[in-house]
């Protein structure tokens, strides 16, 4: 190759190794893609220039894979005439979307995955994963408020799935807690499947006027860059670990593969870049550095701002001595900022940094052009179209290809399984309720801080979290929620999809919400695998499609892929997590039943599907049948009609029906803070559907409503109205106990509510609790 | 009644007791930066919950240092008021300005939940409900496992010195209700003077209608209300 | 020059942490196990020399900063090499 | 017997509790200080003899349970007598 214009010799001598094909494929680039970065450049890229097209162009940074899927979500509202919820910053287009809120306020929030890193390191994994998040979101001006998790672990028996799990929750705890953000909510769950690949997705979101929002462009030749935060070390190099031990004398045991994060940098950082963004005109762009830290943060904002960048590393704060051009670009160190200033106003983010003893450092300045230009010592070591690097990444249209197991799950029927009676009944509830991803995450939750700025108002534990915004002299509830049941998606990820979808909104429905836009995260195996990425492709159209029928945007996202070991991989997780706006106090509703005399409303009634449950898992080991249907135009009669229920104030408790089906939602509307039982009495049912289907199938569309004594004819003439099925089953009495009666098929059962609640409340805390700290509980 | 909150780098229930104060109690209320070397002329002043200087080394070890804690010793020396809060709890116990120290809680874990207190009778200015009554406040600490010597815990008892203990769901100051393993299940304290208080519970996460409770309300409410004469000498 | 300070919990303190590995140590095979206790190093590397100014100063701040007396006791070991 | 484990943060992994520790000392009247690190101790008393299993076993937990391998190092000293 003519090499036109090449860059003089790095002042590293290891980095100015030839370029084998070896060193290409190691960089995880196919021929076609080096090919296309020699056109680019008009030469041979060096090392540094390898590495950086490398992370530019990885899954994680292009979305090579699932960018022609992701452009199919609705990124706006198509209805123009809310009063709220209009799109201000869609997805993709900065580090986190921006939803309006009304009154000039605005809430900006996202999910990210760190998978693999908690994999790993799941105490370091977990943190740093909520450290970045917390991250990409103040760098849109917008101030943290929340967190929350959607967590997927294996089986709880195995050591290892414990020792992840213990580290996980405390990982995360230890930076959400220090950082004094709440973590409010998350779902966790228990498969096979997840076994060695554990899924650890966290939230963020956080609230600004329309005025503060920051974007992350560099703009306006001259403007200088900086940079903030932690200084730079060789952290995170294991995703390129061949460079790590290749390319330096010091042993592969000094270059940690993990990142560590630091909450309390965090914590300054925030506080520094808010103060800062505060000040009218000072900072002209901002970006966090994130994965693929300087690399990233440099040609994103030089793309965003059609310029040109140019930073010098030596200016560049560094932890460990020694580090090359090669290490500094792709290091992954934590609690990192580039801060593209007003020229002329150096002064001001200096004062603001050393106030919270913190360093502002001068990399660079904005530049005429299109290139991003990386010096070190003055020798050029980097110079590369900016555009080019986020822009004309690879896109690839993978294969796909239906499993061959789904032509045999979809065509199961239970026909072949005894059915319930009385007595396996009796023991069925109590063990369904201590099935780990059924039972109670207290143990999870009160490792998180869930209460401090003390806005929440619907702690951990009900259908959604809910929390009071506090916007100026305003207050406003947003409620929140993470769904997504992998075990449908396994089934079909189409269904799979919808559902998870669907359930976020019942759940938001249940807790007087009306939904804004959603976030994903979506969690794969290898999508070069035909039946993988069909899981992908499937389920990402179940979503866009639930999204543009319910009208909910998706304002960001995040791709996780490979996740997968040699015993195959992760069922399809798409992790969905919709927020809410409850617009009266009076509306916030939790799935706790308030006193005897209520009555308990069934909407939309007895499907009787089994396929997919837990029921079908946990009693005969089968992981198999149709996935639940899912109607989405009844479910939104549904929400509607939930959501109008609670404004007539009719409603004191709402929950949805999910896993664990009819008995379980029962038993979990009971273990509020005051002592009642319900008494069920399920007549008419109809006569060809199956016990276990009717009290533990997992069919959509459903929820419970306790409602207001005398109110339960309203509600009903209300449901009838909407076209909801809506049946009167029981009412909440005085007496703690459940008891359930099934006339027609001479069955009948009963349970101490107190021994139900032990069962459901201990399963996890007495199965993660370590020998020689006794366990002493309050509350 | 001038409230100052202290604000350490690390701190974040800095603005919740900010709101708790001026609010809820509706109190002339500011924040002070830990640079800060005066008061401004503040009756109580609130060293509020968080993790100050990332609880390194020791929570509260190295906020024990800043400019601002010259100031508060001798706003506390000449018998103004102090309330510490969870990691300010910890600060002025780091401080020296109250006995004991806090430590690891009995299970590793950080624990947040609300928990049951019982008042105990700690003299005149300490009434935010009838002694042995019963408040719920949250509580949300990694490192609130009170310790303090026999000679110590003798102390205090004789100069009724304990503000709260955590108790069970009966009121019962029993090792089920005790959440960190604090010895005799002692929440918050006071020193001998009568005018620095100490505690691990949240009181301002229990002012408004939104919170797991009211009871903050009454606590505030005493140490704001002005000392007793010569309760604080 | 380096020093290494050794800051362990008090003989009468609680120790929730020892207790904890004490156990988790018991319960991965080692049987005669009678107590285990966990304390912190500091390792500073500076320029200075060992005087009994120094000394004083270095005793000053394991006291005031490095160990909280009211349940912890320290120690130090000063060497001349660094790490 | 006494087993005491050392347990430090890998040379180039981030100590954000050696860096505040570090700053608070400098502001405190160590100017020369180069560098502070925070490590762990676990002191452990046993009755088991010094042989080349219990090392082993000693090793062994000390990768698994006292320390992590992937960002700190750890080394023991064995001593007879009690604390
Ligand atoms: N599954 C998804 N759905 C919608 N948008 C997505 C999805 N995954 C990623 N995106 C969007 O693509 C952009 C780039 O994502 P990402 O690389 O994860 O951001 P960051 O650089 O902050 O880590 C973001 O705006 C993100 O919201
Ligand atoms: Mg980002």
């Amino acid at each position: 190759m003519t090499a036109p214009a090449n860059l003089p010799p790095n002042p590293d001598p290891v980095l100015n190794v030839e370029i084998t094909p070896d060193l290409i494929t190691r960089h995880g680039l196919l021929p076609g893609e080096y090919e296309k970065i020699k056109t680019i450049l008009g030469r041979e890229p060096n090392l540094t220039e390898l590495g950086i097209f490398s992370v530019m162009w990885s899954e994680h940074c292009s979305y090579k894979n699932s960018r022609p899927l992701l452009k199919t979500f609705p990124v706006e509202k198509a209805d123009t005439s809310a009063p709220y919820g209009r799109v201000l910053v869609k997805a993709g287009e900065e580090n986190a979307g921006i939803i309006d809120i009304g009154d000039g306020w605005a809430i900006s929030f996202k999910i990210e995955s760190h998978n693999h890193p908690s994999a790993v390191e799941p105490f370091e994994g977990a943190a740093t994963g909520v450290g970045g998040i917390i991250r990409d979101i103040f760098t849109m001006g917008a101030r943290p408020v929340l967190l929350t998790n959607s967590l997927r672990f294996g089986r709880l028996e195995s050591e290892t799935v414990k020792r992840l799990f213990r580290g996980v929750v405390a990982g995360i705890s230890h930076y959400g807690n220090c950082i004094g953000v709440p973590t409010v909510g998350g779902d966790v769950y228990f498969d096979e499947s997840y076994d060695g690949n554990p899924l650890v997705n966290a939230l963020c979101l956080g609230t600004l006027r329309h005025d503060q929002i920051k974007r992350g462009a560099a703009t306006g030749v001259g403007n200088p860059v900086f940079y903030v935060g932690a200084p730079t070390g060789r952290d995170g190099l294991g995703g390129a670990s061949f460079a790590s031990r290749e390319l330096s004398e010091e042993s592969q045991a000094d270059r940690p593969a993990v990142q560590k994060g630091d909450p309390f940098m965090e914590k300054l950082l925030l506080e520094a870049c808010l103060e800062m963004m505060a000040v009218p005109g000072l900072v002209v762009g901002i970006q966090d550095m994130g994965a693929a830290g300087l690399t990233c943060s440099t040609c994103e904002t030089a793309s965003r701002g059609f310029a040109g960048i140019e930073i010098e590393l030596d200016a560049v704060p560094q932890r460990e001595t020694g580090m090359n051009s090669y290490e500094i670009m792709l290091s992954e160190s934590q609690e990192r900022m580039l801060v593209i200033v007003k020229r002329g106003r150096e002064r001001e983010i200096e004062e603001i940094f050393e106030k919270w003893d913190l360093h502002a450092s001068r990399v660079g300045e904005v530049t005429e052009g299109d290139r991003m230009v990386v010096k070190q010592g003055g020798v050029t070591v980097a110079d590369i179209p900016a555009r080019s690097l986020t822009e004309d990444g690879p896109l690839y249209h993978r294969e796909a290809k239906e499993p061959a197991y789904l032509a045999e799950t979809r065509a199961w029927t239970p026909d072949e399984l005894p059915d319930l009676n009385s007595l396996m009944l009796q023991d069925a509830l109590p063990q369904m309720l201590a099935h780990p991803t059924i039972a109670s995450k207290r143990w999870v939750y009160r490792q998180y801080d869930h209460m401090v700025q003390a806005g929440t108002v619907v702690e951990p534990g009900s259908d959604a979290a809910v929390v009071r915004l506090r916007l100026g002299d305003k207050e406003k509830f947003v409620a929140i929620t993470n769904d997504c049941n992998g075990r449908y998606c396994y089934l079909d990820p189409h269904r799979g999809g919808q559902i998870a979808m669907a359930e976020a909104l019942r759940n938001l429905a249940c807790s007087g919400a009306v939904p804004l836009a959603m976030t994903d995260n979506l969690n794969f195996g290898n999508p070069y695998k035909p039946e993988v990425f069909y899981g992908l492709r499937e389920s990402v159209r179940g979503l866009a499609e639930a999204c543009r029928f319910f009208d909910v945007p998706v304002v960001g996202g995040n791709v996780s892929l490979y996740n997968e070991n040699q015993n195959g991989a992760i069922d399809p997780t798409p992790v969905v997590s919709v927020v809410g706006l409850i617009e009266e106090e009076a509306h916030i509703t939790r799935q706790y039943c308030r006193e005897p005399g209520e009555s308990l409303i069934l909407l939309g009634g007895y499907p009787g599907e089994l396929g997919g449950s837990i029921y079908l898992m946990f009693f005969h080991g089968l992981k198999t049948g149709a996935a639940p249907a899912v109607d989405l135009a009844g479910e939104k009669a549904l929400h509607d009609t939930i959501r109008a229920a609670i404004r007539a104030g009719h409603v004191r408790a709402a929950h949805d029906l999910s896993e664990g089906g009819l008995l379980t939602a029962v038993s979990e509307m009971l273990f509020g803070k005051t002592p009642l039982g319900a008494k069920l009495d399920l007549d008419e049912i109809p006569e060809e559907a199956r016990l276990d289907a009717l009290l533990f199938g997992e069919s959509q569309g459903r929820a419970l409503l306790s409602v207001a004594p005398g109110a339960a004819d309203a509600v009903l003439a209300l449901a009838k109205e909407t076209g909801v099925p809506a049946r009167l089953i029981g009412e909440v009495t005085k007496d703690a106990e459940l008891a359930v009666h099934c006339p027609e098929r001479e069955t009948a059962a009963f349970w101490r509510v107190a021994k139900l609640r032990h069962q459901w409340e201990t399963s996890i805390e007495s199965r993660m609790t370590r020998p020689g700290l006794d366990d002493d509980e309050t509350d | 009644m001038k409230i100052a909150v202290l604000q350490f780098p690390g701190s974040n229930c800095d603005q919740d007791a900010f709101h708790a104060f001026a609010d809820a109690l509706g109190l002339p209320a500011e924040i002070v930066w830990h640079k800060t070397t005066s008061l401004g002329g503040a009756d109580l002043v609130v060293v509020p919950g968080g993790f100050s200087f990332g609880d390194y080394l020791r929570c509260g070890a190295i906020a024990r240092f800043s400019p601002v804690m010259e100031a508060l010793r001798e706003h506390a020396a000449n018998g103004g008021r102090v309330l510490g809060i969870c990691n300010g709890f910890q600060i002025l116990c780091e401080a020296g300005l109250l006995p004991g120290a806090l430590v690891r809680n009995r299970t590793l874990e950080f624990r947040c939940l609300t928990s049951n207190l019982v008042v105990e009778d700690a003299g005149p200015d300490w009434n935010p409900q009838t002694v042995g009554q019963r408040l719920r406040l949250p509580i949300a600490h990694g490192e609130g496992n009170y310790r303090i010597d026999d000679k110590g815990l003798a102390k205090l008892k004789a100069n009724q010195q304990i503000l709260f203990r955590y108790a069970d769901a009966e009121g019962n100051p029993t090792p089920q209700g005790n959440p960190n393993g604090s010895v005799d299940n002692i929440a918050g304290i006071r020193n001998e003077a009568g005018n620095v208080f100490g505690m691990m519970p949240h009181p301002e996460r229990a002012v408004e209608r939104i919170h797991p409770s009211l009871d903050g309300l009454a606590v505030l409410r005493a140490l704001t209300t002005p000392a007793a004469a010569g309760a604080s000498s | 020059m380096k020093v290494t300070v050794f800051v362990t919990p008090k003989k009468n303190v609680l120790d929730p942490q020892g207790a904890a590995v004490g156990h988790a140590m018991a319960s991965h095979g080692f049987p005669s196990l009678k107590q285990a206790r966990v304390g912190k190093t500091i390792e500073i590397d500076l320029e200075a020399g060992d005087t009994p100014e120094f000394r004083a100063s270095l005793d000053k701040i394991c006291q005031e900063l490095l160990s909280n007396p009211v349940i912890e006791d320290y120690r130090y070991e000063i060497s001349e090499a660094g790490a």
